[in-house]
């Protein structure tokens, strides 16, 4: 194996410029921090992919099996014998699969917003949080380690919060980013939690020694982590469920999504790079990384994780067909896609033939990463062009903005899963792992591409068909090649993606997965895409009133979707009045009025006390003889009768 | 390294602040001998790593013992060991940055000057003494100068607070004095030496007995659950400098006094009523971060989170786990760190606005970009961020809590967990009507930070990013101290 | 009725003593206070007398301190007579609730 | 019943009753009478006892010092016929009360207490041999007690000169 060590710099790249550009970037790089950000990443970039050749093609495949490698290790906080938090390189195909995909997107990201973010006040201080993001994505999917992950876990939320409330000064986006911040927290209390199971009864973190011990059948910390258990279920159940809640909170899956339309409010090719390709689809990675624990030792913990992929995917799909903000729409689509990805890990089994649902997980994160990266920065030019996010300002663009239409149109054709493009063949495989392992997410998840592909016509459409938008006197291109060539290079990759042979390299248990394609069944699915295109177009591609009929037909369900199926207004509702008016107002009142009460109560009545006392001090003699002879009795009595 | 030294600094600093003539000499003399506490803070650290990394088997490094009062066995017994040298760090670095905050204070500053480098006294004293009476006399000393900074240089309803504080603060050294006493006349011997009570074996009863006066008279300087309420009131009173000492560094004496001391001497007494230390912190923890999501003053909204982190310490203390106890001690260091830079922030910000109120300010990171930055840092460390001190104390405290498998360990570990969900709530909520959304009117034209808040602000957050990204030296530094407590639990069956 | 002995006069003494005790705690005028004193130590002066007389006769102790008693009742009644003439010429009273400066 | 009986009998009376008049009477003047009645009676007493030594004393001090000491303080201080100032009921009871459970309690532990009487020969308390036992330096000597009551006494007279003298103007 080659020295390795370098691979530490591809995180570290990043975190450089974050810390350049933090501390001396609003004075000494006021506009070349973009430049400096940019290449520090291409270097980056280069690195990952360069990393990603080696590891597929020469050292990384022994006998057949793609080995996990841990290049780098060294023990940072030491909690007990075996049980260390440490800083690692893990190096296995979905961390080297990660690695480009983080690099790459987050590449395509910074150059595209040296156009898109040109002229800003706070230019050096994105750049800035762009390098603390994609630090923190890399070291992620790097972790050899489970704290190590939750590490960046954290950090990743952290710097999606930032960049959410990149606009600080707009209230939408300060409660966007709280919002976002507080939701995954919640999720990430559950993973930390279900660390803590994992680590005490497999008496590591490490990831390797961790599955290691806890899928090898005759181990006795497996033994003792299902023997345990709590209200039926055991004790690894239970920890896997709760490590699944932190991903199911990043990753925005249902009932934990709410966060993720609202986090629309930060940059676009923000959202692009944060809420499309890399850290929504964390969850899914920790899932995948966890996988043979899953699939192996809690079959119930992989099933509820099939489930809620499915009824995230299902959900978002049709509050997606309602929206009108048109990041909203691709907000939606995402949760709906990385349900995909979810259940396609929940219907998959470990090993062989069984794990085709894993490798097809990962493959749709692929393509999915280039599609919607696609999408949002195509979605960006269009707001750049347009000012504005709302569907009804948008119609007929395809004349302004051809490189845009077309790479957009692309994109909508993978997602849709038209063949050949990418989107085709992993949603492909998905549906068939599900149809081999569940039939009713198989059914769920069918109708959902249906769906899919008519939410994502629908959105071509009115914006770049339909009515003919107003576009006032000044008309500014598409934006220069640093806006274009991002859109480009993704469009190929959305076209192209699916043509790799992912199977050969990502598969549950590192050995090639011979992914057949099956004709008979991809008509199915291909032709259920088509009805949701062609229904689109014939809906949206002329401006008519049918969908307002078909909306006003609809209206109780139409106006549920449209409303996000009041999930917010619950969490609201729980929030505020639960959180804050029945344990915090409470907590607080209590604090004052009984304890600190209390407190005073005890100031008021020695000063009573006293006060009563000092009135026996009268200066009154006759008073002082009083208790003076009564002090005598009293005393006499007592040692008279009392204390004999 | 002598010890004496790091009482012989703060008393010559503060003798010579006396001799100053005007404002600026006392203020130039506290700086120095900040920086010399600092320096000689560093000074004992790479000593005492030294004689750790040479295989020192004692237990107390540095040992000086001096007669003091020999009819009563009362001897000046000085010593550390890695906790105390991890206290002293943290102790340094509040002092420099309190005296650097407090650069602006115009009222009777040689006597303000004198009173912060007294209490650093009282504070080094506390954290050397191996001899009881010694330690308690150095607590005392850690008290009374409080009052004062409240009474004097405080704002608000000062008095009561500066009364409320003392009060509080003098019935829980009124505990430990009798825990103490109690101690002293259990054994034969009629000694205060810590390590000499350490090798005798309190009797049971006596632990009994003398373990919660101890641990509650030290609980209170710690914010121990329902004895908290000093806190607020205390913190929200007293001028930025004392409620960074406060904060930073006597909330800490109880928190040391209670390990040092309490669990140390009478592990029995620890087992006893371990359930009840778990019960009270995991109250503290809950209460305090559901209180702070209420509060809308800044200083209140810290005070009551510190009521939240330092039942952290207490609850690490009272799980009686090496890893846990490590934990409670990195929290103290951790929280000081954190805490006083809150204070020195909201100290700042207060100065500029006129205003604690929250939703009195807005969108302030537009004209005090660095002051708002450190209050991000500051926040995001206390919702435990990794790469933040804050993180890998809790997260140590957590470890080590939940290596007890029954149930109400488990619970109360759980509770605390959840908690970390509540302190995002309310320090997003405090971040973000400060320093986001649109700038309140009045404020465009605010500066920002000063040289001196600059400094200050500075050498806080390179402690708590040293401890948050390099966590094992502070771990190596107190988790062999904290295994020999450790050891001492486990003789107990 | 009883041949009078020991007890008959320390009943006496004891019902003097409370007497005055009475009059001490009730009166407001100081001069009335001081004649109650002087009633106390006179019941005092009887017990010591019938002491002397019923259970040493051998001694005359209890005679010696009626004796002492008498004379430092003389200088204390002396001493008090002074104190409240003082007193009247400055509070124009001698209420002893008015002399109450002395307090808290 | 023997004569010496009646006129103990009587003698008490005439000590309790006047001394309860002399604190109960609103008239300062009668008041100070009563006290001496119960004085005499006391001294009176003494002769019952047949320490005719001590109850000579008794009257030359009480009733011809102390006594006309107070009438005079009463004529410096108090304008004639003017009735003293009642106390508070409350007061009053309760000061009865206190009293009369000091004098129960008095009471029932002399009774219960069983005094024993020596059977040595008695002394004559007459005038030549209290002033020999007083006044000697030998064992049961109170020579220096009675030195110590003579400087008492000096001290006292001297002390009310000093109380009683008017202070010296400011000016002079």
């Amino acid at each position: 194996m080659p020295n390795l060590t370098y691979i530490a710099l591809i995180p570290l790249l990043p975190l450089a410029g974050f810390l350049l550009l933090g501390i001396f970037g609003r004075n000494y790089f006021k506009t070349t921090s973009g430049i400096i950000g940019t290449t520090l990443l291409l270097i980056a970039t280069v690195l990952a992919i360069y990393t990603a050749y080696g590891y597929f093609f020469e050292y990384g495949k022994v006998a057949g099996v793609y080995q996990k490698l841990v290049p780098l290790h060294y023990t940072w906080l030491e909690f007990s014998k075996g049980v260390s938090i440490d800083m690692g390189i893990i190096l296995d195909p979905i961390s080297v699969m990660m690695l480009v995909v983080v690099t790459f997107v987050s590449l395509m990201v910074h150059i595209y917003s040296l156009v898109y973010m040109k002229g800003e006040e706070r230019f050096p201080t994105y750049y800035a949080f762009l390098g603390l993001f994609t630090f923190s994505m890399l070291g992620l999917v790097v972790s050899s380690n489970i704290f190590q992950m939750y590490i960046f876990w954290e950090l990743v939320g952290v710097s999606s919060f930032l960049l959410i409330g990149y606009y600080y000064d707009r209230p939408s986006a300060v409660a966007a980013c709280k919002k976002a911040f507080i939701v995954t927290r919640f999720a990430d209390a559950g993973f930390l939690i279900g660390i803590l199971i994992l680590s005490f009864y497999s008496g590591t973190l490490d990831f390797n020694t961790l599955i290691q011990k806890l899928t090898s059948p005759d181990s006795v910390e497996l033994k003792n982590a299902v023997a345990a258990s709590f209200l039926g279920v055991s004790a690894l159940t239970w920890g896997l469920v709760l490590v699944f809640i932190g991903g199911a909170g990043k990753s925005a899956m249902f009932p934990l999504h709410i966060w993720l339309p609202d986090a629309m409010e930060g940059p676009t090719p923000v959202s692009a790079l944060i809420h499309a390709a890399t850290m929504v689809v964390a969850g899914v990675f920790l899932v995948a990384r966890l996988f043979p624990v899953f699939a192996i030792s809690a079959p119930e913990a992989l099933n509820l994780v099939g489930y809620v992929g499915a009824i995230s995917a299902l959900i978002a799909a049709v509050i997606a067909c309602t929206q009108t903000d048109i990041k909203r729409v691709l907000a939606y689509s995402t949760m709906s896609q990385i349900g995909f990805m979810m259940f396609a890990l929940g219907v998959s089994g470990h090993g062989g033939e069984n794990g085709l649902g894993y490798t097809a997980s990962m493959f749709h994160l692929f393509t999915h990463a280039m599609f919607k990266a696609l999408l949002f920065l195509g979605a960006g030019s269009v707001i750049h062009f347009i000012h504005s996010n709302e569907m009804k300002d948008m119609g007929g663009l395809r004349k302004y903005l051809p490189i845009t239409h077309i790479t957009f149109l692309i994109a909508c054709l993978a997602i849709a899963g038209v063949p050949p493009f990418a989107g085709f063949f992993s949603k492909e495989e998905i549906l068939l792992a599900a149809y081999q392992h569940n039939s009713i997410i198989y059914y769920v998840a069918l109708f959902t591409s249906g769906l899919t592909a008519f939410y994502m016509f629908r959105l071509y459409f009115s914006i770049f068909w339909n009515k003919k938008a107003d576009i006032h006197g000044e008309h500014h291109g598409e934006g220069g090649f640093a806006l274009l060539m991002p859109l480009i290079l993704l469009a190929v990759g959305a076209a192209a993606a699916g043509f790799i042979p992912f199977g050969n390299f990502v598969s549950s248990d590192g050995t090639k997965l011979e992914s057949a394609f099956h004709l008979q069944f991809s008509i199915l699915p291909v032709a259920i895409g088509l009805i949701g295109i062609f229904t689109a177009m014939w809906l949206y591609k002329k401006k008519n009133d049918k969908p307002d009929k078909i909306a006003a037909s609809l209206s109780g369900l139409y106006k549920a979707a449209y409303r996000k199926f009041y999930i917010d207004e619950l969490y609201t509702f729980i929030t505020k009045k639960i959180l804050f008016n029945l344990i915090g107002r409470p907590a607080a009142w209590f604090d004052k009025n009984i304890v600190d009460g209390l407190v005073n109560a005890t100031g008021k009545a020695t000063q009573t006390i006293s006060e009563k006392i000092k009135g026996m001090q009268s200066g009154k003699v006759q008073q002082y003889a009083i208790y003076f002879l009564i002090g005598v009795i009293a005393l006499a009595v007592l040692f008279i009768y009392v204390w004999k | 390294m002598n010890l004496l030294l790091l009482i012989l600094v703060p008393l010559l600093t503060a003798t010579a602040i006396l001799l100053m003539r005007n404002a600026s000499q006392v203020k130039w003399v506290a700086l120095t001998g900040a920086t010399a506490q600092l320096i000689l803070a560093f000074v004992l650290f790479f000593a005492f790593r030294k004689e750790q990394a040479a295989g020192n088997p004692l237990q107390m490094l540095f040992q000086q013992q001096y007669n003091w009062f020999p009819s009563w066995h009362i001897s000046f017994h000085l010593g550390v060991d890695g906790i105390s040298v991890a206290m002293i760090l943290l102790t340094a670095f509040v002092v420099i940055a309190g005296v650097l905050v407090s650069w602006n204070v115009a009222r009777m500053t040689k006597e303000f000057y004198f009173l912060l480098i007294l209490l650093s006294l009282g504070a080094y004293g506390f954290f050397i003494s191996l001899d009881l009476f010694v330690l308690f006399f150095f607590l005392e000393i850690a008290v009374i100068p409080k009052y004062l900074l409240i009474g004097i240089w405080g704002n608000g309803k000062k008095e009561y607070s500066a009364n409320k504080l003392a009060l509080m603060l003098m019935g829980g050294s009124a505990l430990v004095l009798v825990g103490l006493l109690g101690v002293y006349f259990s054994t034969p011997e009629h000694t205060f030496d810590l390590l000499k009570l350490s090798d005798i074996q309190i009797p049971p009863e006596v632990q009994k007995i003398c373990f919660p006066l101890l641990f509650v008279g030290f609980g209170v300087f710690t914010a121990i659950f329902p004895l908290h309420t000093w806190v607020p009131d205390g913190h929200s009173s007293a001028p930025t400098a004392g409620s960074m000492f406060l904060a930073g560094i006597s909330m800490k004496l109880g928190g040391y006094g209670c390990l040092r001391v309490a669990v140390f001497l009478m592990p029995q007494g620890a087992k006893e009523y371990s359930t009840i230390i778990i019960v009270l912190s995991t109250i503290a923890i809950l209460y305090g971060a559901f209180a702070t999501m209420m509060q809308k003053d800044l200083k209140y909204m810290n005070a009551y989170s510190s009521v939240s982190h330092c039942g952290f310490v207490l609850l690490g203390i009272g799980m009686l786990t090496k890893v846990s106890m490590t934990g409670a001690v990195m929290q103290m260091v951790s929280h000081g760190l954190m805490t006083a830079l809150f204070f020195a922030v909201i100290g700042m910000i207060y100065e500029r606005t006129h205003t604690r109120q929250v939703n009195e300010m807005g969108g302030l990171l537009k004209v005090m970009p660095f002051i708002i930055t450190i209050l991000f840092i500051v926040g995001l460390c206390s919702l435990g961020l990794p790469g933040l001190s804050g993180f890998v104390a809790e997260m140590t405290v957590f470890m080590g809590s939940w290596q007890h498998p029954d149930p109400l360990h488990r619970i109360a570990t759980i509770a605390a967990c959840l908690s970390i969900v509540v302190t995002a709530v309310y320090i997003l909520r405090a971040i973000g009507q400060t320093a986001m959304g649109p700038i309140k009117a009045g404020y465009e034209n605010l500066s920002d930070a000063t040289w001196n808040e600059k400094l200050a602000a500075i050498i806080l957050v390179i402690g708590i990013v040293a401890i948050g990204t390099a966590p094992f030296w502070l771990n190596d530094l107190v988790s062999p101290a904290s295994q020999l407590i450790l050891e001492k639990i486990q003789l107990v069956q | 009725m009883m041949e009078p002995g020991l007890y008959h006069i320390l009943f006496i003494s004891t019902a003097l003593f409370f007497i005055g005790v009475y009059g001490f705690f009730t009166r407001r005028n100081l001069v009335t206070m001081l004649m109650s004193i002087e009633l106390v130590l006179n019941s005092v002066n009887l017990n010591f007398i019938a002491f002397n007389k019923y259970l040493w006769p051998n001694r005359l102790d209890g005679v010696f301190f009626t004796i002492f008693i008498i004379a430092i009742a003389a200088a204390e009644a002396a001493t008090a007579i002074a104190i409240i003439i003082n007193l009247y010429r400055s509070h124009r009273s001698i209420d002893v609730e008015n002399a109450e400066e002395m307090k808290y | 019943m023997s004569g010496s009986t009646i006129i103990f009998y009587l003698l008490a009376a005439l000590i309790l009753v006047s001394g309860a008049m002399s604190v109960t009477s609103r008239q300062i003047f009668r008041a100070a009478i009563y006290l001496l009645f119960s004085l005499i009676g006391i001294a009176g007493m003494f002769f019952w006892l047949q320490y005719e030594f001590i109850a000579a004393v008794q009257i030359v001090v009480y009733v011809g010092g102390i006594v006309v000491l107070i009438i005079f303080s009463i004529f410096l201080t108090q304008q004639a016929g003017e009735k003293l100032a009642k106390q508070k009921l409350g007061r009053q009871v309760f000061s009865a009360l206190a009293a009369f459970c000091g004098f129960a309690l008095t009471l029932l532990q002399v009774y219960q207490h069983d005094f024993i009487k020596t059977t040595a020969v008695a002394i004559e308390p007459t005038v030549s041999n209290i002033g020999n036992q007083m006044l000697g330096v030998n064992d049961n000597g109170y020579a220096l007690p009675f030195e110590v009551v003579s400087i008492l006494l000096l001290a006292a007279m001297i002390g009310c000169i000093v109380i009683a003298m008017k202070s010296k103007p400011e000016a002079a």
